[in-house]
């Protein structure tokens, strides 16, 4: 088993999108028996933690890494130290600055505009939204709302603010319960992490404002997906966690073998999000049981 | 209600005053409800924490026991479809088993309390995060069989959160517990000072097991109602830090970390002034980033108000106590 | 008599609600010894705090060398040359003999680093040691120590600080005769070197032996003096109580029985082989007497269930019987009144009621809850049977002294139904009428039946209350006295471990 | 070196064998070079919070005082171009004023450690938070205006990293002052029996105000190297839960929480441990989920092993009493 050569894959944090992440990963093992492949998760969410899992990668023998680096734009120095010993991929996050391979993910800010047209089309006459996040001091949270605030800037959609819960769900959920309280004529509530939309979702439920308010998310937690069939959320955008997991151990063999001709020019390799509405989200629905019944 | 409370309640008609001139809606009966159930969830296992403090001890391990019951109540509703009573009773049961955990290696095998449950801290939320392989659970679209207790949790009686009544319960029953019967007088006795209670024949030791499994059950229940709240459960997050939060409500509602001292209705106003903040927060449009440092400027506040109440009661007792020694002076002064 | 070193001028004390020193004023001359007496709680404790600066006075003035001040702080007053053994020890268990005595004044070294010189410290430690006569060495860690060791580090301490005046309150409280003895030499030779001595005792013997003069506090009060030739016990007794005592000793209303308590064989954890064999009858005060680290107290600790026995048996009325913990040993009718009432006896900041009724609460429960009204009612029946100097019930334990601290404790098991009644140093720092009444209430019991055994290290009430009295040697009984054979010398010499007719023989 | 330390170099010896039978690669020397390097970092304010132990207190604040104090750090030296020694300064003197606050609070308030710490833990990271608007800070395209200390905190000489130089020199001073001079006496005094170093002339304030500074600088410090290990702050993550890994490295180490006891040889062989517990779950392949619940278990354990420890050798120093007490029984028994 020491023969065999380790590609790993590094997650920023402890979340259900990995979770797929990994189907995805498993996949790609099956397909390379002469590499073994680890999946790692932070014991939490900081780049020291991150910092520390690679350097134990690094002294424990290892081919190649992707990484969804916590903090991108400062990682450089770690991410480089890999890159001299390993092949680095990006996934989820980019560090553009960084000596890495390439990036498989996905593009934040395009998601963030395709969540902010969704907003639009809900919000035709336009109005007052809020945006609720686990922190902001994350990349992908920042893009995502730097792509919202693109989407509308023009139309008569206004962000009022951002709420952060820290990822404390109780938290999360009476964010939106003020929210509501103290802007009776909010129009629509956006969550950005996968779990502030069924937050959303109850709240506004149990305020009796189903429909009312409008509530767009982001990812594929089930309630969400549950609130677009009964229609009470518009829609959510999704990304293609799965396919991370997958191309990136794929491509990272692949490299290791010698191929590079699959890398593009700019080193991206964007896995497109879909927006997920009424009309499809039946169908994703059974993709997605199919695909984490395993 | 002690002069403590009292001045507690006080603090908080103020600080809700004031808010509500800025904000009327702060008293909405929709706020007002929202501000309930918080107060209800945090409130019951709260009440386990000022419990365990007043033995002179202290539950770190709250949160990490949230995530841990929560999850498996969750694997046992949703995943293996067991009828929800019996789920119910297997998480109070787990509640009150890690309770008795800590009890045990607190009493027998003679380890501080901070670092028993510093353990539990970190065993139960890595059990948590194992058992889920760190994945997020959540009713699915199994919701349905449990829709009894979910009405029992997280549903109304005459606009009342069920949360609401049930620290009220709770809290009725643990203050004749703590305040009236023989077993409340044991902890205060056990808190003050355990060697004398040993030679006083109270089984120290069974005390202060109790007081960890009383809290284990509270946090158990707690759980349950958590999750019903938040209808799903991220191991690696689920309640993080809701101990501090227990400990301040405690700390503020009077209860000494030196042991031996607090009350029931001062936890409960504790909580309801932690809940205050939190709401308040919101409302006024403080930026959610000095959410902390507002609730620490709180408890800060709230402890030096109350040392300082503390002294001038000291002071006029002093005073009493010289007019008495002269009984010739006049009185009136 | 040479000019004053050091005056007290109308010093008042007040702590909420308890007036504890009112206008008292005292001086006290280079080479002196004061003996200072009063009953429990009359504010001799606090009248040295003052003095020592450990207790700001509420009004009055405090002189030395002519300079007045308002108050003092301890490094005003060590400065001043005061130092203090205070009757509550003071001392730190994680630290040796050594660093304890020169806490707060450690010899340096290393210049600026401020470096603590052990070595010196020791050696300078070594000698005050020896002149106490201990058997315990400068690194001894303090935690290794019993009480009485425990009092003596105290003791060296203050002879270290080469001090002006030294404050010793109750310095002797846990001490037996042999190291009282060695104490009162150290005093007369302090006092030759001009060293003047505030010493307070409720062991008048001591008082009578050392003092030059004897002032006397009652109710915070200063109720008089006396000269060298005056001092003697009826008027010590007069002064402190303002009235006459009777013999200490109390005749039995009847014979012994058997049937008290008896152990065979029994090995306890400070001597793990040494066996104890002794019997309290029912009706009998059995003394117990012993050195210092003798076992006594590990003996009634292991009765009480709170030490383990290592072997042997119990038998109580006749009836074998084995105590795993207090609990048990309630349950069958044996209490202990403990030797460290602060630390076992009371639970300080509860109330008088509460820690009365704390042992037996089920018995004012009905379904688990406590019936307030019957517990205060006992609480008051006991307070005033005992004559606890108190406003009410609901006072604190905390602030009474320490004579009706000791009462609260007493009433806690008088209040139940005692068989069997041990007492470790019953009357530790209490004063001589409050003894009396607690000896009227032991014999009282005895009366009843019940069978008492009464650990002590004082002289005077060992062979002046008992019936009968054990000596304890090295964890074993090394001989029994009847009264006929009551004497200091016997005594004495079964706790060093020599056999009487040998030493009658000598 | 005690028996307690003795104690843990033996446990740290016999799980490195383990590990390197597992996985060789335990002993590769960039392995050892990474551990040193992580050891230095949470050594170092390990240290500080074993002396605010010492004194019978707690410091929870540490890991808020990361984020605050490294934001500001980067704010100063990056965003405003501030020369580094300037910046270097002004956070070391930034964790003093912190712990000099806390001292404060304690001692002249008389407010207990563990609620200033906790509304210090609370407060720190707020305005860490607030400061950056929840931004993360690093040192972004530059870093070279500090390239000095970037070599002095993260570089390394002859191989060694200078966190563990650092921790060394430290350890070294800190050890002088503990268990050497007058103030660590005084430490040691106050932490057993605070009235009675008050009777003995001790300025018990000062003594524990200086604890809490001395911790507070060590934590600047540690800011300074954790920043130049991380590159970047992100306020409300930087820094969680580093407290506990204090607190558990003293206890495991040998203080105990309720003062008077521990020493730095034994605050560093803590670090060790759960360091090296740290690096064996990642090198033995343990899912990280576990992490956690890893380290719990080893707290655990070591401090259950110390007691039996404990126990063993008070039962020797008894026998030996017994022994010294009848010199004519046979010594070699
Ligand atoms: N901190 C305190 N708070 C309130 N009252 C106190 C305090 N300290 C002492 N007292 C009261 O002051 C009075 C004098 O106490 P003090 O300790 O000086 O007596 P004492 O003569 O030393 O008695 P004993 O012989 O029992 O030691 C007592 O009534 C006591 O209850
Ligand atoms: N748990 C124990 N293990 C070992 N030795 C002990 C234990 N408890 C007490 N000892 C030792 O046994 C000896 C007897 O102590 P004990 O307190 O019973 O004596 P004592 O006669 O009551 O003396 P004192 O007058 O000091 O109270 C002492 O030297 C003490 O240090
Ligand atoms: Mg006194
Ligand atoms: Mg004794």
């Amino acid at each position: 088993a020491q023969q065999k050569k380790t590609l790993a894959f590094v997650t920023n944090a402890a979340a259900d999108f990995w979770t797929i992440a990994r189907r995805g990963t498993e996949k790609a093992a099956k397909e390379l028996p002469d590499f073994e492949v680890k999946f790692l998760v932070p014991s939490e969410s900081t780049p020291a933690d991150q910092k520390r899992i690679l350097d134990d990668l690094l002294a424990g023998g290892l081919a190649g890494v992707a990484i969804s680096p916590v903090n991108p734009a400062n990682s450089t120095e770690i991410l480089n130290k890999v890159a001299s010993q390993a092949v680095l991929f990006t996934t989820d996050s980019d560090a553009p600055q960084s000596n890495r391979v390439m990036y498989v993910g996905t593009d934040n800010v395009a998601a963030g505009v395709q969540a902010g047209e969704l907003i639009k089309k809900a919000l035709p006459n336009g109005g007052k939204i809020m945006l609720f996040v686990g922190t902001m001091d994350n990349a992908n949270a920042r893009e995502r709302v730097e792509g919202i605030k693109k989407a509308i800037a023009g139309s008569k959609v206004e962000v009022i603010d951002v709420r952060t819960d820290n990822i404390d769900f109780v938290r999360a959920k009476s964010n939106v319960e003020d929210t509501l309280t103290k802007y009776p004529d909010i129009a629509g509530l956006v969550g950005l992490y996968s779990y502030n939309t069924p937050q959303i979702y109850e709240a506004v439920k149990a305020a009796g404002k189903a429909g009312k308010v409008k509530i767009i998310g982001f990812d594929e937690d089930q309630a969400t997906l549950r609130g677009i069939s009964d229609g009470t959320i518009e829609g959510t955008v999704v990304q293609q966690p799965f396919e991370f997991g997958y191309q990136s151990i794929r491509l990272m063999a692949k490299y290791i073998a010698g191929d590079k001709s699959f890398i593009p020019a700019n080193k991206l390799m964007i896995v497109p999000t879909k927006i997920i509405d009424k009309s499809n989200v039946a169908e994703f629905q059974t993709m997605m049981k199919e695909m984490l019944r395993k | 209600m002690g002069k403590k409370e009292l001045g507690l309640v006080l603090l908080i008609l103020v600080i809700g005053a004031v808010t509500a001139t800025i904000n009327p809606r702060f008293i909405s009966a929709v706020n007002l409800v929202n501000m309930a159930n918080l107060i209800g969830l945090y409130g019951l296992f709260s009440i386990g924490e000022g419990l365990v403090i007043i033995t002179g001890g202290i539950e770190l391990s709250i949160g990490s026991m949230f995530a841990l019951l929560g999850v498996v109540f969750l694997d046992l509703l949703v995943e293996r479809g067991i009828p929800w009573p019996v789920a119910l009773g297997a998480i109070l049961l787990g509640g009150v088993a890690l309770g008795a955990i800590h009890g045990f290696l607190i009493t027998r095998m003679k380890l501080q309390p901070f670092v028993v449950t510093l353990c539990g801290l970190l065993i139960y939320r890595g059990a948590a995060r194992y058992y889920t392989n760190d994945a997020t659970m959540g009713f699915g679209y199994g919701n349905e069989g449990s829709g009894t207790l979910a009405w029992l949790t997280a549903g109304r009686s005459f606009g009342v959160p069920h949360t609401f009544i049930a620290l009220l319960i709770v809290a009725a029953i643990m203050a004749v517990v703590l305040h009236k019967s023989v077993y409340g007088r044991y902890l205060y006795a056990v808190g003050k000072n355990e060697e004398a209670a040993r030679f006083s024949g109270i089984n120290a030791d069974r005390v202060i097991a109790a007081a960890y499994m009383i809290s284990g059950l509270l946090a158990g229940l707690s759980a349950v109602f958590i999750v019903f709240y938040t209808n799903s459960v991220s191991p690696s997050s689920h309640g993080n830090f809701y101990e501090l939060y227990a400990i301040a409500a405690a700390v503020l509602g009077g209860c000494s970390l030196r042991g031996g001292e607090g009350s029931i209705l001062g936890i409960v106003h504790g909580t309801i002034l932690l809940q205050v903040q939190q709401n308040l927060v919101n409302l006024l449009g403080i930026p959610s980033s000095l959410n902390f440092a507002v609730m620490g400027t709180v408890i800060l506040a709230g402890v030096l108000a109350d040392r300082e109440l503390q002294k001038r009661r000291m002071a006029a007792v002093a005073n009493m106590g010289a007019k008495a020694a002269r009984p010739a002076a006049a009185v009136a002064a | 008599m040479s000019e004053s070193l050091l005056e007290l001028r109308s010093i008042t004390k007040t702590y909420p609600g308890v007036t504890a020193l009112s206008d008292v004023s005292l001086s006290v001359a280079r080479g002196e010894v004061v003996g200072l007496i009063g009953e429990n709680g009359a504010g001799k404790s606090t009248l040295m705090k003052v003095l020592g600066g450990v207790v700001a006075p509420s009004s009055g003035r405090i002189v030395i060398d002519d300079v007045e001040h308002a108050r003092l702080t301890v490094p005003d007053a060590m400065r001043a040359g005061i130092a203090f053994v205070h009757q509550e020890l003071n001392l730190f268990e994680n630290l040796d003999v050594a660093a304890n005595v020169y806490i707060g004044r450690e010899p340096l070294t290393g210049g600026p680093l401020r470096l603590v010189d052990t070595a010196r410290m020791r050696a300078l430690v070594a000698p005050l040691l020896a002149r106490l006569g201990v058997d315990y060495r400068a690194d001894t860690p303090v935690a290794a120590l019993s009480i009485a060791q425990r009092q003596r580090v105290e003791i060296a301490k203050a002879l270290s600080l080469d001090a002006r005046v030294i404050i010793m309150d109750e310095p002797t409280s846990s001490l037996t005769i042999t190291e009282t003895n060695r104490l009162l030499e150290v005093i007369a030779d302090l006092r030759a070197h001009g060293v003047a001595i505030i010493y307070i005792s409720h062991r008048l013997d001591e008082i009578k032996i050392c003092a030059d003069r004897v002032v006397c506090l009652r109710d915070g009060r200063m109720v008089g003096a006396l000269a060298r030739e005056e001092i003697d016990h009826a008027r010590m007794i007069r002064m402190m109580i303002g009235r006459d005592l009777k013999s200490l000793y109390l005749p039995p209303q009847r014979p012994a029985e058997p049937g008290g308590c008896d152990v065979e064989a029994l090995r306890t954890i400070a001597f793990p082989d040494r066996q104890v064999a002794l019997s309290v009858r029912r009706g009998e005060i059995l003394g117990l007497a012993g050195l210092v680290g003798s076992g006594r107290s590990t003996l009634a600790r292991t009765l009480f269930g709170i030490d383990p026995p290592l072997g042997g048996s119990i038998t109580l009325g006749g009836e074998p019987i084995e105590v795993r913990s207090p609990r048990d040993a309630i349950a069958r009718g044996i209490y202990l009144i403990p030797e460290d009432r602060k630390r076992s006896g009371l639970v300080l900041e509860m109330s008088i009621t509460f820690n009365v009724t704390l042992p037996d609460l089920w018995r004012y429960a009905r379904l688990g809850l406590v019936d307030a009204g019957a517990e205060q009612k006992t609480a008051e029946i006991q307070s005033r049977r005992l004559a606890v100097k108190t406003p009410n019930v609901q006072t604190p334990a905390i602030s009474l002294s320490g004579g009706n601290q000791q009462k609260v404790v007493l009433a806690k098991w008088l209040a139940m139904r005692p068989r069997l009644i041990i007492l470790d140093e019953p009357t530790r720092g209490i004063d001589v009428g409050a003894k009396g009444e607690i000896y009227a209430l032991m014999r009282e019991l005895a009366d009843q039946g019940v069978a008492i055994l009464m650990i002590s290290s004082d002289m005077e009430e060992v062979i002046g209350v008992s019936d009968r009295i054990a000596v304890m040697h090295e964890g074993a009984i090394s001989g029994f006295l009847e009264r006929a054979d009551f004497s200091e010398h016997n005594v004495l010499q079964l706790a060093i471990g020599q056999k009487l007719h040998a030493a009658a023989e000598a």
